[in-house]
């Protein structure tokens, strides 16, 4: 087990360093000058150049990628361009405001979309099903921007109950019904996909193992169907789920960037955008090397509770 | 001597929906199944055997499933008739089942000895503990070695032969009155097989279980059964005692599934065979569907399917060769030669 | 009978996982010969090896070590697309799995035509076609077949396009990996028939690998019993069946049922300790050593002697 | 007497022919191919034939977009921000074009962005997986790592930095949605090889001497086909969705081609939301039918496929 | 059943969890500055006195908060509220006094400033010359990051890019007399308006105790930059959460009294959401001056918000069509100028809120002359001129579109009409800003739209001189040159709005570029607020101590 964790994290090192040498090629070969954005319409050739020396971006690419190697081997990823601010103290409040979003989000859904899920495989291709079917393939369809704008002027402005955007109420107390409050909105218009995605997930393997034999067996038994159900067959769907959630996390983390965009939520996405409107290199470089972490991470997680939730499964 | 019957099958008939069209699987199937013997359906695949004990205890799928006649008798109640809720009563109490295959019947992420252990709490509210005792000497009575280690244990880490022992001992925790093994031993290895047959034998004894054996395997059949009934295409053609089956058949098809076994003394000469695959059940053809494989076939043949005719009080056989009007026939060697071995037996017994 | 050999098989090994804790030795230092014109079976119960020796004759898996010489030419150096072409031209493979075995996506004269093209056996679709036709009915399927996928037919005529195909390429050797166990009985000896058929028709050889003693007897002419990896005993299947001398090859006799009902009332199974046949890997003195003409067992030198003895006495009670 | 002729017995030869004409017949039952009898299966399932007849309109409207529009979709042909009239079916837009115009030429730009970008990385996709899967080994793993590194990126990110790399429109969002589309597939798809690898008939494809990329084409391909067009209709769904998302961000298709996607991205303004729904929501709605229409589409496709009963 | 059990207490958790991780926030910081009553839980609404706090709306956000390096309007504008400056500017070219009593001269070229006393930092440290001195040196100083090189670049002994002659360690046209005297010295003698602008407005002044613990060079990357600890004007910093708000509390030392309104938010959100949260109170105005500015398509339902007081100004945000002078010649750019119909543009796209730039000079500068007319929309007599010309029309023409603008790309679409109508063959070419920006910068693009904020100070050298920083129709012609010139150095304003009348007209009927329009500021906040956007934007936060809220 360990030794298999070892093994892994060291088959990542080689594609997190092919992750971000692509993503320090790409962003470098944008065109424009970053500096051009931070500088006024009647400064010097000096002063431009003074900002390129500053920022570092009078290197050539790559001893400003092996800097920025250096630098994250000490824990350092470098100031933001637009801020001046070190990359690392500005990581954690967006990590933070993009979790707390996605784990409301992914709660909100996964204790909706599983037991209908169930339900729906259960009710194969009867009316219940089609019903859940019909509503998650909306869900699926909706394109988020459009329902959330629609849910801002429905909530917010004409019923006016619920706050549009930001994450908190600015010099309120931060009380915890403050902070559901301003989850609300941008929590259902996630979940709308994520739950409508896992309940097609959930519904296709429960049908897949309701035609398996030990059901059979199961129901031969003369079990009641409670047990049947949960104690033989959903046992068998956490694979599948598992891989769903460990997919959606760090689709999640890599920023819900319209989402968050659009209710102003203070998190990994939002400051994306403003990243690479910004051409803040530091902080695109940053966030993708999150996102990466956070795909490789989960996907170790997920392989490590595969052996949790099946015992056929051992490192 | 009468024995009485636990189970009554009568007139059952099964159809199931397809995109293709309706699969007449099984067409009036009668048969009774007496206390304490075992009854042996035989058929290829296809030909209902299957099909027909599943419905027993309401196991097919309802979604595509037409149960359009026919009626099961158990004691006094007929099961298909019974409530879902009462035949779980039923079910794995009164008539429990062991599957082909081993490797997929059993939960895959359930220990084996929770899985023993269930039964016993669902119908005999058993406490966890008394349970788990009890699922380990039923363990050690299917011949599970270290039975109290293995209780822990996944099914993955046992072997085929051993996950059918586990099969067995599930299906054998509340001693049912019936047991219906579905090919039980098919997916096996020769040696295992010989094994799992022994220990079924030997447990039938001592629970006093009645039990339908399903298998396609004559020579299973022929070490297990007291009865035989041979189905095909959807029908049973052949019913009788396993020596009635195996000495003297009637059926045509009966004769070419034993003669186109190679036995160990047999020469090399060419097997005999059944021409032909079996009838494509969607549209099943008029007359007996065995016509066109049968070369002892009459004009009759073609045009209507043959009823039961009666050979002994426990030998039917539906094949119109029984009929009074029928022209006598030349039988194949291999049949002959078991007729003369029944008579030599009987001379011995007789002794 | 013709005693050329047409495969010569020698310390055939392959190992799964090599030098791993999962190592397993599916393949374990096997030797025999194949000749011309027989009928060899391979018996042997799952995991035994047998399935594998047929694929790393039939080069669909790369052996560990050994060498498998086939028409006096060994298989291994066999790497160029045309050497394999050549390679591939005689030897052809029957399939357990009927329905498995042929492509559900391709129609009947492609999947028995294919072969043809590959080879560069036919000029032109038309004359494909023919020789599929031809090839239909030798196996005893209609020609109208030919258009149609697998899916609509039963296992027994999916098995015959199957063997079809085989033929197509008129191969000297066939290995029938486990060709009828798939099969209802009927089936099978339809199967049989025709295998044997063919054979005489094409002066072939065949390597017939099954679990299934009975049928492995009736159409095998010498008869190899495998357990985990190594050959137990090797005879004619006469002697197999009558003179059976290695006790794994006795309990597997004792556990065919027969579709006798009073023989298997008296019937006596015979079991087989398997620890008392495991010797040292690295002891000169193990190998298959010939106690009779033609018949070999795997055992220890000294054993040899026992076995004879064994032999003697089952003879004996044959004649009487 | 007559009685008597039905129990004579039936020659050899008779028993022969009848047990080859009932071969033949009981194969004859389903004269159908295979794709028949899936387009049969298909068609017996009404959303997804519904769907299929919506689809099929887009694509019309899409093609025929010059002969059905009545205005130039570029071209101010009226006054700003009027709503709907006879004139203007269904209004115009905040530069006084023709919304119902710019609706039909919007259709050919989702649909091009969508369908032509999960062809893209489908063929991407299936060529890698196929690859990956057959050959496995070194090869494999190489892939492997490659769809670790390109599943790790932020899909969204990379397609904001080179959309504005090489100038945002339709051809630049298409080729980078199926130049980044393309890992998940190329995963199905070996996933599916490796399962149909083992297969016996591509066991007896190679004893037969077929080469390894027809191997790989010929026969394994068209066995993994049916899975991957499932997948690639989903993905038409999701490349739809995607382009109006990059549109609504300013960086998708770029005006004044008309795309659906960026005429939602009018609902932006509060004062278009509120008051002027001719802006927005018949955009949006084309969005939605089509993503629906193709969504049930390939899960009838599936369903058809697998023969799951309706 | 125990199944089900086990399953709701999964549920639970899991809320529980929710609701922790709701509950905690982003760690511990963000509610210490308001944690008087943080027991309280059930109230939710902004606790405290809510008319206490200024919500302000803005459009970007601050690239940091270091005095000398500030290049963004929104950190100049936060800064103005964090540092003093020499003066103010309540109206346009109109000063005041600020942190400078006076700032006078007799022979405009030696500067006498004058500090008002007892003005303290918030530490607590008196605010002296030597600090207006240590910033000027700073700026000064080759090691410094900073914007403001330029602006004090008149002074004697700096360059023209506002860095001291190498060897030199000082500016020699700054001279300390005493702790709240200082003589500034030009080069030559200048506009005082100029100075006054450039350096009495315009540049921040740092305390010297705090900047002089960093080195030079590091200073633009250091916590003075980012966090800063010390103020010394109205407000002083709290916290910046990076892209979503500034917050900053009242000064209590700042030397023209504590002001009303004891916290201030400033709230980095897009222009939707600006206009909901105008609308649902969350902001209480916006920030206005292309830093807080609400999409032209909102101002009607803005107007019509009964809660909110709603006006518009001319400003200084334009927007031209540069036309790159190198392909095309005068004719064929003055054809482009009539072809456009910027009339449609204004009152159409923009409902009369912006206006046609007749020249280069929006009406908000007062050297704008009203008397050099727009050139008309005239379809024919563009034609006309392009015939004239010679210029093969069929020539595909790209115009370079920036995005990130809805208004300017919306226009972009009409523009391309109104030049095909003419009979130019034009495509548009799309770009994100800085891309745009890049190309046309480069000399590689033929027709650009592109925005310019201008200056009140009406020199634009840096514009269309061949010399000019910005020089992005790559303007090259020895008039304009000349006129740039006698303005830069003229020190007289009625001689210079003569030279600048003149430069108009000009520019005008040489076309350089097309000036699309000057887009209006916006006044949008609420009723219940007093004080806020004045008519000159820049000047606007001079009063802000004052301001309160109902």
């Amino acid at each position: 087990m360990g030794k298999y964790i070892v093994k892994r994290i060291l088959i990542t090192i080689p594609v997190l360093l092919m992750v971000t040498v692509f993503c320090f090629i790409i962003v470098n070969l944008a065109p424009g000058d970053p500096t051009d954005l931070y500088i006024s319409e009647n400064a010097t050739e000096q002063q431009i150049a003074q900002m390129r020396a500053s920022l570092g971006l009078d290197q050539p690419f790559p001893v400003q990628y092996f800097k920025w190697l250096l630098n994250l081997i000490q824990g350092n990823l470098g100031f933001s361009f637009a801020s001046r601010m070190p990359v690392v103290d500005v990581l954690p409040s967006k990590i933070w405001a993009t979790v707390t979003l996605m784990f409301s989000t992914l709660v909100v859904s996964y204790l909706i979309a599983i037991p209908l899920g169930i339900i729906s495989a259960r009710k194969q291709n009867g009316f219940v099903d089609n019903m859940i079917t019909g509503v998650s393939f909306l869900g699926i369809s909706i394109p988020n921007f459009f329902f959330g704008l629609a849910l801002i002027y429905i909530f917010g402005l004409q019923l006016g109950i619920l706050p549009t955007g930001g994450m908190e109420t600015l010099g309120g107390n931060g009380g915890w019904l403050d902070r559901i409050q301003h989850l609300v909105l941008p929590t259902i218009v996630l979940a709308a996909f994520y739950c409508s995605n896992m309940i097609r997930y959930v519904r296709a393997s429960m049908i897949d193992i309701f035609s398996e034999n030990y059901m059979r067996t199961a129901t031969a038994k003369g079990l009641k169907e409670k047990l049947i159900l949960w104690g033989h067959g959903v046992r068998n769907a956490w694979v599948p789920i598992i891989t769903v959630i460990s997919t959606d996390i760090p689709k999640m983390l890599g920023g819900a960037i319209v989402t968050e965009q659009i209710f102003q939520w203070p998190g990994i996405g939002q400051w994306m955008i403003s990243a690479i409107n910004a051409r803040d290199y530091p902080v695109l470089m940053a966030i993708n090397l999150i996102a990466a972490v956070s795909v490789l991470f989960f996907n170790l997680i997920a392989d490590l509770l595969y052996a949790a939730v099946d015992p056929r499964i051992r490192y | 001597m009468e024995r009485k019957s636990i189970l009554s099958v009568k007139d059952l008939t099964i159809s199931f929906n397809t995109f293709e069209g309706e699969v007449n699987a099984v067409r009036g199937v009668t048969f009774d199944l007496e206390e304490g013997e075992t009854l042996a359906l035989v058929g290829e695949s296809g030909s209902g055997k299957s099909v027909s004990t599943k419905a027993i205890t309401q196991l097919l799928p309802k979604r595509n499933t037409t149960i359009s006649k026919g009626e099961i008798w158990y004691h006094d109640q007929d099961l298909l008739k019974t409530s879902s809720k009462d035949m779980k009563k039923i079910r794995g109490k009164d008539i429990a089942m062991i599957f082909q295959d081993p490797m997929t019947s059993l939960n895959p992420t359930l220990t084996v000895g929770r899985q023993i252990a269930e039964p016993l709490i669902e119908h005999q509210a058993m406490s966890k503990q008394a349970a788990k005792t009890e699922a380990i000497s039923l363990m050690k009575k299917v011949g599970i070695i270290g039975a109290e280690q293995r209780f822990q244990q996944y099914p993955h880490q046992f072997s085929g032969g051993m996950r059918q022992r586990v099969m067995i001992a599930i299906a054998l925790a509340c001693h049912p009155k019936i047991l219906i093994a579905d090919e039980p031993t098919t997916a096996l290895d020769v040696t295992i097989q010989a094994q799992i047959i022994d220990l079924l034998k030997e447990l039938q004894a001592e629970f006093d279980t009645s039990t339908i054996f399903i298998t396609h395997d004559l020579g299973v059949v022929a070490n297990i059964a007291d009865r035989v009934a041979v189905m095909y295409a959807g029908r049973i053609v052949e019913i009788g005692t396993v020596d009635e089956i195996f000495y003297n058949p009637k059926h045509p098809y009966t004769w070419g599934l034993l003669a186109s076994m190679p036995t160990m003394k047999m020469e090399r000469e060419d097997l005999y065979t059944i021409p032909g695959s079996p009838p494509n059940l969607l549209n099943v053809p008029t007359g007996d569907p065995f016509a066109s494989r049968n070369m002892y076939a009459l004009e009759i043949d073609f045009q209507e399917e043959p009823q039961m005719f009666k050979v002994s009080d426990t030998h039917y056989a539906a094949t119109w060769l029984l009929h009074p009007n029928a022209p006598e026939i030349e039988v194949p060697d291999e049949i002959k030669r078991r007729n003369e071995r029944f008579a030599t037996i009987l001379a011995t017994k007789g002794e | 009978m013709n005693k050329n050999p047409i495969m010569q098989i020698k310390n055939l090994k392959k190992t799964y996982n090599p030098e791993k804790d999962n190592e397993v030795r599916a393949v374990d230092n096997i030797s025999f010969d194949i000749y011309e014109g027989e009928t060899f079976g391979l018996v042997g119960e799952s995991g035994s090896g047998k399935s594998t020796t047929g694929k790393l004759l039939m080069k669909l898996e790369d052996m560990t070590d050994g060498q498998v010489i086939f028409l006096g030419e060994s298989i291994q150096n066999k790497r160029s697309r045309q050497d394999l072409l050549a390679f591939r031209k005689n030897i052809q493979m029957i399939f357990q799995d009927p329905y498995a075995s042929l492509n559900p996506k391709m129609t009947v004269k492609d999947i028995i035509g294919g072969p043809l093209e590959v080879h560069k056996l036919v000029s032109s679709r038309k004359e494909r076609d023919e020789m599929v036709y031809n090839l239909l009915e030798q196996v005893g399927l209609s020609k109208s077949f030919a258009n149609r996928y697998p899916k609509e037919f039963s296992g027994g005529q999916c098995q015959r396009i199957g063997i079809a195909r085989a033929l197509a390429l008129k191969p000297k050797f066939i290995v029938a990996d486990e060709a009828i166990s798939a099969l209802d009985v009927s089936i099978q000896a339809q199967i049989v028939n025709l295998m044997r058929q063919l054979k005489q028709e094409g002066n072939l050889t065949y390597l017939f690998i099954a679990h299934d003693l009975s049928m492995v007897k009736y159409i095998s002419d010498r008869i190899a019993v495998m357990n985990r990896g190594k050959i137990l005993e090797l005879a004619t299947s006469d002697d197999i069946y009558h003179v059976p001398l290695h006790p794994y090859t006795e309990s597997l006799l004792s556990a065919i049922p027969e579709p006798d009902p009073e023989s298997e009332r008296n019937r006596q199974r015979m079991a087989y300790d398997e620890s008392k046949f495991t010797y040292d890997q690295d002891d000169p003195h193990i190998g298959l050593f010939e106690i009779t003409d033609k018949h070999f067992v795997y055992c220890h030198k000294d054993e040899v002697e026992g076995y004879k003895q064994k032999a003697e006495r089952l003879k004996q009670a044959i004649i009487v | 007497m007559e009685e008597q002729l039905k129990f004579n017995p039936v020659s050899q030869k008779k028993i022969i022919e009848m047990e080859q004409l009932s071969q033949i017949q009981g194969i004859s039952q389903n004269d159908d191919s295979y794709t028949k009898t899936i387009i049969k299966r298909f068609l017996k399932d009404k959303i997804a034939t519904v769907s299929l007849i919506v689809f099929v309109l887009l694509t019309l409207i899409a093609i025929f977009a010059p002969v059905l529009a009545p205005y130039n979709p570029n071209q101010t042909v009226g006054f700003f921000e009027d709503a709907p009239s006879s004139e203007f079916l269904l209004g115009t837009d905040e530069v006084g074009r023709d919304v119902l115009s710019r609706l039909i030429y919007g259709a050919r730009v989702s649909l091009t962005v969508g369908v032509l970008s999960v062809a893209i990385y489908a063929v991407i996709g299936t060529t890698l997986g196929l690859l990956s899967g057959f050959l496995g080994g070194f090869w494999d793993s190489a892939i492997m790592r490659l769809t670790e590194v390109f599943m790790a990126f932020p899909y969204f990110m990379v397609i904001l930095v080179i959309v504005s790399l090489i100038g945002p429109s339709i051809w630049t969002v298409t080729f980078v949605i199926g130049i980044l589309g393309w890992p998940m597939l190329c995963r199905l798809v070996r996933g599916e090889v490796m399962k149909v690898k083992k297969a016996d008939y591509v066991q007896a494809a190679i004893s037969s001497g077929y080469h390894t990329f027809q191997i790989a084409f010929k026969h394994i391909f068209p066995n993994v086909l049916t899975l991957i067009l499932v997948n690639m209709t989903f993905g038409i769904a999701t490349s739809i969705i995607t382009e109006a998302s990059l549109s609504f961000l300013g960086v998708g298709v770029q005006p004044p081609t008309a795309s659906w996607g960026n005429m939602m991205s009018n609902a932006q303004s509060l004062t278009v939301l509120a008051n002027q729904y001719w802006r927005w929501l018949p955009a949006g709605l084309m969005v939605l039918i089509s993503v629906l229409s193709v969504n049930f589409l390939g899960d009838g496709l599936r369903r058809a496929i697998d023969g799951e009963v309706k | 059943m125990v199944s089900f059990k086990k399953l709701a207490l999964l549920i639970m958790i899991l809320f529980g969890m929710v609701f922790f991780l709701v509950a905690c926030g982003g760690g511990s910081d963000d509610t210490e500055a308001t944690g008087d009553n943080d027991g309280e839980g059930e109230e939710f609404a902004p606790d405290g006195d809510e008319d206490d706090t200024l919500y302000v709306g803005l459009t970007n956000a601050p690239g940091g908060f270091n005095p000398l390096n500030a290049p963004d309007t929104v950190a100049q504008w936060i800064l103005r509220m964090l540092y003093p400056t020499l003066l103010e500017q309540p109206e346009s070219l109109t000063f005041e006094g600020n942190l400078a009593e006076s700032f006078e001269t007799e022979d405009n070229q030696n500067f006498t400033v004058t500090l008002r006393s007892g003005a303290e930092w918030s530490d607590g440290e008196p605010i002296t010359a030597d600090d207006v001195a240590y910033t000027l040196e700073l700026i000064a100083n080759p090691d410094v990051e900073t914007t403001w090189g330029v602006n004090i670049s008149s002074l004697e002994g700096l360059q023209s890019t506002g860095k001291w002659e190498d060897g030199a360690d000082g500016v020699a046209g700054v001279e300390v007399i005493d702790e709240q005297t200082l003589i500034l010295t030009t080069k030559t003698p200048v506009d005082p308006n100029y100075i006054k602008e450039m350096i009495g407005f315009n540049v921040y002044i740092a305390p010297k105790h705090i900047a002089e613990q960093y080195e030079p060079a590091e200073l633009a990357n250091s916590e003075f930059a980012t966090t800063p600890s010390v103020s010394g004007s109205i407000y002083q910093f709290v916290e910046y959460e990076t892209d979503s708000y500034v917050q900053l509390e009242a000064n209590p030392t700042y030397y023209k009294g504590e002001a009303q309104l004891k916290n201030v938010y400033l709230r980095v959100v897009n222009g939707t959401n600006l206009v909901t949260e105008l609308q649902s109170g969350g902001v209480d105005m916006a920030a206005g001056g292309g830093i807080g500015v609400v999409p032209v398509t909102e101002v009607d339902t803005l107007a019509n918000d009964d809660n909110l007081d709603f006006e518009s100004y001319p400003g200084f945000a334009t927007q031209f069509m540069f036309i790159n002078n190198e392909e095309f010649d005068a004719d064929v750019r003055l054809a482009m100028m009539y072809a456009i119909d910027r009339e449609a543009i204004v009152e159409q796209l923009f409902r009369g809120n912006a206006e046609i730039l007749n020249s280069t000079y929006t009406s908000a500068s007062v050297y704008f002359d009203p008397d050099v007319e727009a050139i008309p929309h005239d379809v024919d007599r563009a034609r006309e001129l392009l015939e004239e010309s010679g210029f093969d029309s069929s020539q595909e023409i790209e115009l370079t579109v920036p995005t990130g603008n809805r208004a300017r790309e919306q226009s972009a679409s009409l523009i391309q009409q109104n030049l095909e109508e003419a009979g130019f063959n034009v495509t548009q070419v799309t770009f994100d800003f800085v891309t745009a920006l890049a190309n046309v910068r480069e000399g590689n693009y033929q027709i650009g739209l592109i925005g310019i904020p201008l200056t009140s100070d009406p020199d634009q050298t840096y514009l269309w001189s061949q010399s000019g920083t910005t020089n992005l129709a790559r303007v090259n012609d020895d008039k304009i040159e000349a006129l740039l010139e006698q303005g830069r150095t003229s020190t007289d304003m009625e001689e210079r709005q003569e030279i600048y009348s003149e430069l108009q007209e000009y520019w005008r009927d040489q076309a350089f570029s097309v000036g699309l329009y000057g887009d209006f500021q916006y006044k949008v906040q609420s009723k219940n607020l007093n004080g806020g956007i004045k008519e000159f934007w820049g000047g606007s936060l001079h009063d802000m101590h004052e301001w309160t809220k109902n």
